[in-house]
């Protein structure tokens, strides 16, 4: 294993429980799009680089364009409720 | 449950579910040390036989195409779903936003046209580098939402007309099907090619593949695109 | 260290449940179990690994180079996109949800229960 | 070859109309019927792509279809088409997408049927996933339908995260995904840690569908929340679908290895088995709506299915597969009528519902021959599965398990008579404080549209279909001789790897009556289930129902409804199973 290999693997990991443990939702959109990234990185020295295009593409643009419009329509919501 | 007693019945489950994997991967091979032979058969006779220089391009489109024909139909009825869930009868109308600056406008209207081609270039080099129909469909799509961003969800609209990419998706789709069915018609196996092969490493060379990577690629555009315009009309319609 | 891409794996899925299970928003739910899929995506891709190979894109390579496995990689590929519907369908749900109760939070929402 | 088309011809463009989706259902219908002729003699094995194996290492991926994978391919689709009539005209405007979308998902019960690939097995769970969640959400302006959808989707898909993790431990050791290939590659190497966990996976992960206690919570919120056309699909194929496919990827893959220890496996089926079907029968008795108390009945059910499959007896597993015939027809018809209700009356509370539902005669007609058939009284219905069960079951040496199968049988009977007779008959005490509350329901349908005469059709067909099940002579013999091919670990492998042509072998003709024993067990059910059901409906003092509801408070209230408490007992229940297995197999 090359230490490359062993760096990424370290990053995803940390990264995935940081995803886990953002309890607010805007927070756990950005960390997880660097946790796609991390995996990402993975995906390279994993000799996946189909795989790792799908993930940028995926994880760090389909992802968060979804869940943003989501959580905008959440807070624009919220706010008409309260007024 | 309370949280007390939820966390304890998982805790106690994931100690045991580790445990139960730790020995199921105990019986793996070492990492690195895949042994085959079903990659291993597929990377030595790929090339020659298909023709793609992308051995992973050869499975998802032709040696596992069915597989992707199943994946096609997946991405089909979670647009259909969606469009179910979050249809309301109200037009969206957009709150009128600030004009966006000419500054944003310019460079909107010169970076879509790059991410779109980059797109398309992901789609039609897949067979032969890294990328293909679904990478660079969801490139595509994400490249047009670019005009949301920029302008606004009125011009993003303009840009995909709904009828257009409805047809174009249920049409790649269909098309998938129909290729494989036309082969079955023609006496051989369903999906299986019907094309001359070229020489390796150019555009043409894969023969089906090609035909079935497109269908996929605008699939995965317009279902994304859908995607996108259904979620956008939502967010933009009065409660 | 040889088995430390499996356990990532595993680490993964038992993070993501642990999200799932401790969620208090559906949004937050839905994210988490995006987490746990790609925890396959990981493990995929690992037991397909080989070491010293290169990606299986023989452009520019001789034929018969050792590279590590595509089915694994056109498997994860299939499975990249299954997780994008799921979320998709799930955000969608969590949406009405919202707009009918006014609340993300799974344990405000007991319309089926018993 | 055949197998294809049903599962590629559904693709239709979304403005379709319902008749086209009629006539598509009906067509894959024929397609399936042709190819279960087909397979009657011979595994149906197609390579897609033209990619036949080289030296027994399978390149693509293939159909490779037995009379039990064509016959639940042919169950779904005539469910679909039964449920496509009665929805005619049924929804509104935006109704459009929903003949599309069942189109989807009867192509992905035709693939998971059909496939002898793992991972092609996986796609298909999820097509068959993703369009069920949108179908049981069908109504996004009640809230119960979203959340019913809501923990679905997540219960399922933990699932299908098992699934992948058991195919990926497969893959990295042997190298493949066809099922006969590693079937051949798991009887060569034995039965080790690997290949255990594996089993328990990939068993956790397809059971998650069947409805198995601890899997099952998401069943009845689906169930409950689906419009009644789509459960009939749910009940009636998608949960039978999950139990085929766990018992295919065992026999396929794991028997040849498993054999000396099989005596443990059948422990761990048969008590799972046995455990969801008391657990389905008591939670079914205490409901009060309508299409929820169905729903429990399912469960338990499947566990009866379970516990026939899971004795590894070709005599139970062929009683298994006739059972599921006649339940999927017969459930399929009582969802129906209560569809019918639903629509005519505007509820499903069997309370509220007290004496209002007279009128509705073929739905009356649906629920009490349908319970009729559902307990097995002599020769209708589920009788001759049920029979064959128990004498499979006693030749493997479990055949105390007949008490379960006839307990579960009379509750839920019991239950579908209790509710009948309170709806069409108006019998019975207008309250009882034993049975859940529940919101009422709103009719996702359009008021003024739907026609009752071919509602009341659809519902008609099936029952009449479901009680033949037991008449048609000869059907026994057929689903022996296809459980012998079902279980047939090493002539599956040769037929679909090395193109062999064994399998085949003239079915005889025979015509049995079936042990007196039987037949009298059939009548006490029957009895008991009036009986049962007869009490249940007396004014009863408050003591006794405290007597029935006290022990029974902690497992209802374990159905809570929060999808975080469903994935916790999920990832119990996994762990309980795979140390379970790892334990007994090591």
């Amino acid at each position: 294993m090359i230490p490359l290999q062993l760096v990424s693997m370290v990053l995803v990991g940390a990264a995935g429980l940081a995803v886990v443990l953002a309890r607010d939702v805007l927070r756990q959109t950005l960390v997880n799009a660097i946790y796609w990234l991390a995996l990402v990185l993975l995906f390279v020295v994993f000799q996946a680089p189909d795989v790792a295009l799908s993930a940028v593409a995926v994880g760090c643009g389909a992802f968060p364009v979804v869940i943003l419009v989501g959580l905008a329509k959440v807070r624009a919501r919220e706010r008409g409720r309260r007024e | 449950m309370t949280q007390r007693a939820r966390l304890a019945v998982f805790g106690v489950g994931a100690l045991g579910l580790a445990l139960v994997l730790a020995w199921g991967i105990a019986g793996l091979p070492d990492f690195g040390h895949y042994p085959g032979p079903y990659g291993m058969l597929l990377n030595r006779v790929a090339v020659p036989e298909r023709h793609a220089s992308n051995v992973v391009a050869a499975v998802v489109f032709d040696y596992r195409g069915f597989d992707t024909l199943g994946e096609e139909l997946i991405l089909f009825a979670a647009v259909l779903g969606v469009a179910l869930l979050l249809r309301s009868g109200k037009e969206a109308h957009e709150e009128p936003r600030p004009m966006a600056s000419e500054a944003v406008r310019a460079v909107t209207a010169r970076l879509v046209p790059v991410a779109f081609l980059f797109g398309l270039y992901t789609i039609a080099f897949g067979p032969v580098t890294p990328g293909g129909g679904f990478q660079g469909g969801v490139l595509v799509a994400l490249s047009l939402v670019l005009v949301y961003l920029g302008v606004d969800l009125a011009a993003f609209r303009k840009l995909t007309p709904t009828p257009v990419v409805d047809l174009l998706e249920g049409g790649a789709a269909a098309a998938f099907v129909g290729m494989g069915l036309g082969s079955l018609v023609a006496g051989m196996a369903f999906l299986q090619n019907f094309l001359p092969l070229d020489k390796i490493g150019t555009l043409s060379s894969p023969g089906s593949i090609n035909l079935l990577n497109w269908a996929a690629g605008i699939e995965v555009a317009s279902a994304f695109v859908l995607l996108f315009v259904e979620l956008l009309n939502y967010l933009e319609a009065p409660e | 260290m040889t088995v430390a891409p499996y356990v990532l794996a595993v680490w993964l899925l038992l993070v993501g449940l642990y999200g799932v299970v401790t969620s208090r928003n559906l949004i937050h739910l839905t994210i988490c179990l995006t987490v746990c899929q790609s925890a396959s995506y990981v493990f995929l891709l690992a037991v397909g690994y080989r070491t010293g190979g290169t990606a299986p894109i023989f452009k520019g390579i001789p034929l018969g180079k050792r590279a590590v496995d595509p089915v694994v990689q056109a498997l994860t590929l299939t499975d990249v996109v299954v997780s994008v519907t799921v979320l998709g369908l799930l955000l969608a749900l969590a949406l009405k949800a919202h707009e009918r109760n006014g609340t993300l939070d799974p344990q405000d929402l007991s319309e089926v229960h018993g | 070859m055949a197998p294809l088309l049903a599962a590629a011809g559904h693709f239709l463009h979304p403005r379709v109309d319902d008749l086209v989706a009629i006539a598509t259902a009906a067509a894959v219908t024929t397609v399936c019927a042709v190819v279960l002729g087909g397979s009657q003699h011979r595994l149906l094995v197609h390579w897609f792509g033209g990619w036949t194996p080289r030296n027994g290492v399978a390149l693509g991926i293939s159909f490779s279809v037995d009379p039990f994978g064509a016959g639940l391919a042919l169950l779904a689709a005539v469910l679909v088409t039964a449920s496509l009539v009665f929805s005619w005209r049924y929804f509104d405007e935006a109704g459009k997408l929903y003949p599309v979308l069942m189109l989807v998902f009867l192509a992905g019960m035709c693939g998971f049927a059909y496939t002898g690939d793992l991972f092609n097995l996986f796609v298909f769970f999820e097509l068959m996933g993703v369009a069920a969640y949108a179908l049981t959400a069908y109504d996004p302006e009640e809230s119960g339908p979203i959340e019913g959808a809501f923990n679905f989707a997540v219960t399922n898909s933990v699932g299908a995260f098992l699934i992948l993790f058991g195919i990926a431990l497969l893959y990295g050791r042997f190298g493949a995904l066809n099922l006969a290939q590693l079937g051949e590659s798991v009887t060569h190497h034995g039965l080790d840690g690997l290949a255990v966990v594996a089993l328990a996976l990939l068993l956790v992960g397809l059971l998650v569908k069947a409805a198995a206690v601890p899997f099952h919570f998401w069943l009845a919120d689906a169930h409950a929340m689906a419009p009644a056309p789509v459960c009939v699909l749910f009940s009636g194929a998608m949960v039978e679908l999950g139990l085929y496919g766990a018992l295919r990827v065992y026999w396929t893959v794991f028997a040849g290895a498993a054999e000396p220890q099989a005596d443990r496996v059948r422990a761990v089926l048969v008590g799972l088995g046995v455990v969801t079907a008391l657990v389905g029968a008591a939670m079914c008795f205490l409901q009060r709506h309508l299409k929820r108390m169905l729903a429990y009945s399912t469960i338990s059910h499947a566990g009866l299915f379970l516990v026939g499959a899971g004795t590894l007896d070709p005599k139970a597993t062929a009683g298994a597969a006739l059972w599921v015939l006649s339940h999927g027809l017969l459930k399929g018809s009582l969802f129906l009528a209560a569809g019918i209700v639903l629509h005519r009356l505007g509820d499903v509370d069997e309370l509220r519902l007290h004496g209002r539902g007279r009128e509705l005669r073929a739905a009356r007609a649906v629920f009490f021959l349908g319970a009729a058939g559902l307990v097995g009284l002599p020769f209708v219905g589920g009788f001759s599965g049920h029979s064959l069960v128990e004498e499979g079951a006693s030749s493997a040496g479990v055949g105390w398990v007949s008490v379960v199968l006839v307990l579960a049988s009379v509750v839920t009977c019991a239950a579908i008579l209790r509710a009948g007779a309170r709806v069409f008959l108006g019998m019975g005490a207008r309250e009882d404080p034993l049975l859940s509350p529940e919101p009422p329901e709103r009719d996702p349908g359009d008021a003024a549209g739907g026609s009752l005469a071919l509602m009341n059709g659809a519902a008609l067909v099936l029952l009449v279909l479901g009680l033949a099940v037991s008449l048609v002579p000869g059907l026994e013999g057929h689903a022996e001789a296809a459980a012998g091919s079902f279980q047939n670990t090493r002539g599956y492998a040769v037929v679909v790897l090395r193109s062999a042509h064994q399998y085949s072998a003239a079915i005889p003709f025979r015509l049995e009556l079936p042990p007196l024993s039987s037949i009298l067990l059939g009548l006490l059910s029957g009895a008991g289930a009036v009986a049962l059901a007869a009490a249940s409906l007396r004014p009863r003092r408050r003591r006794v129902s405290d007597l029935v509801a006290r022990p029974l408070a902690p497992l209802r209230a374990a159905h809570s409804g929060l999808v975080t408490d469903y994935v916790a007992w999920a990832t119990f229940g996994t762990a309980v199973l795979g140390g379970l297995l790892a334990l007994l197999l090591r």
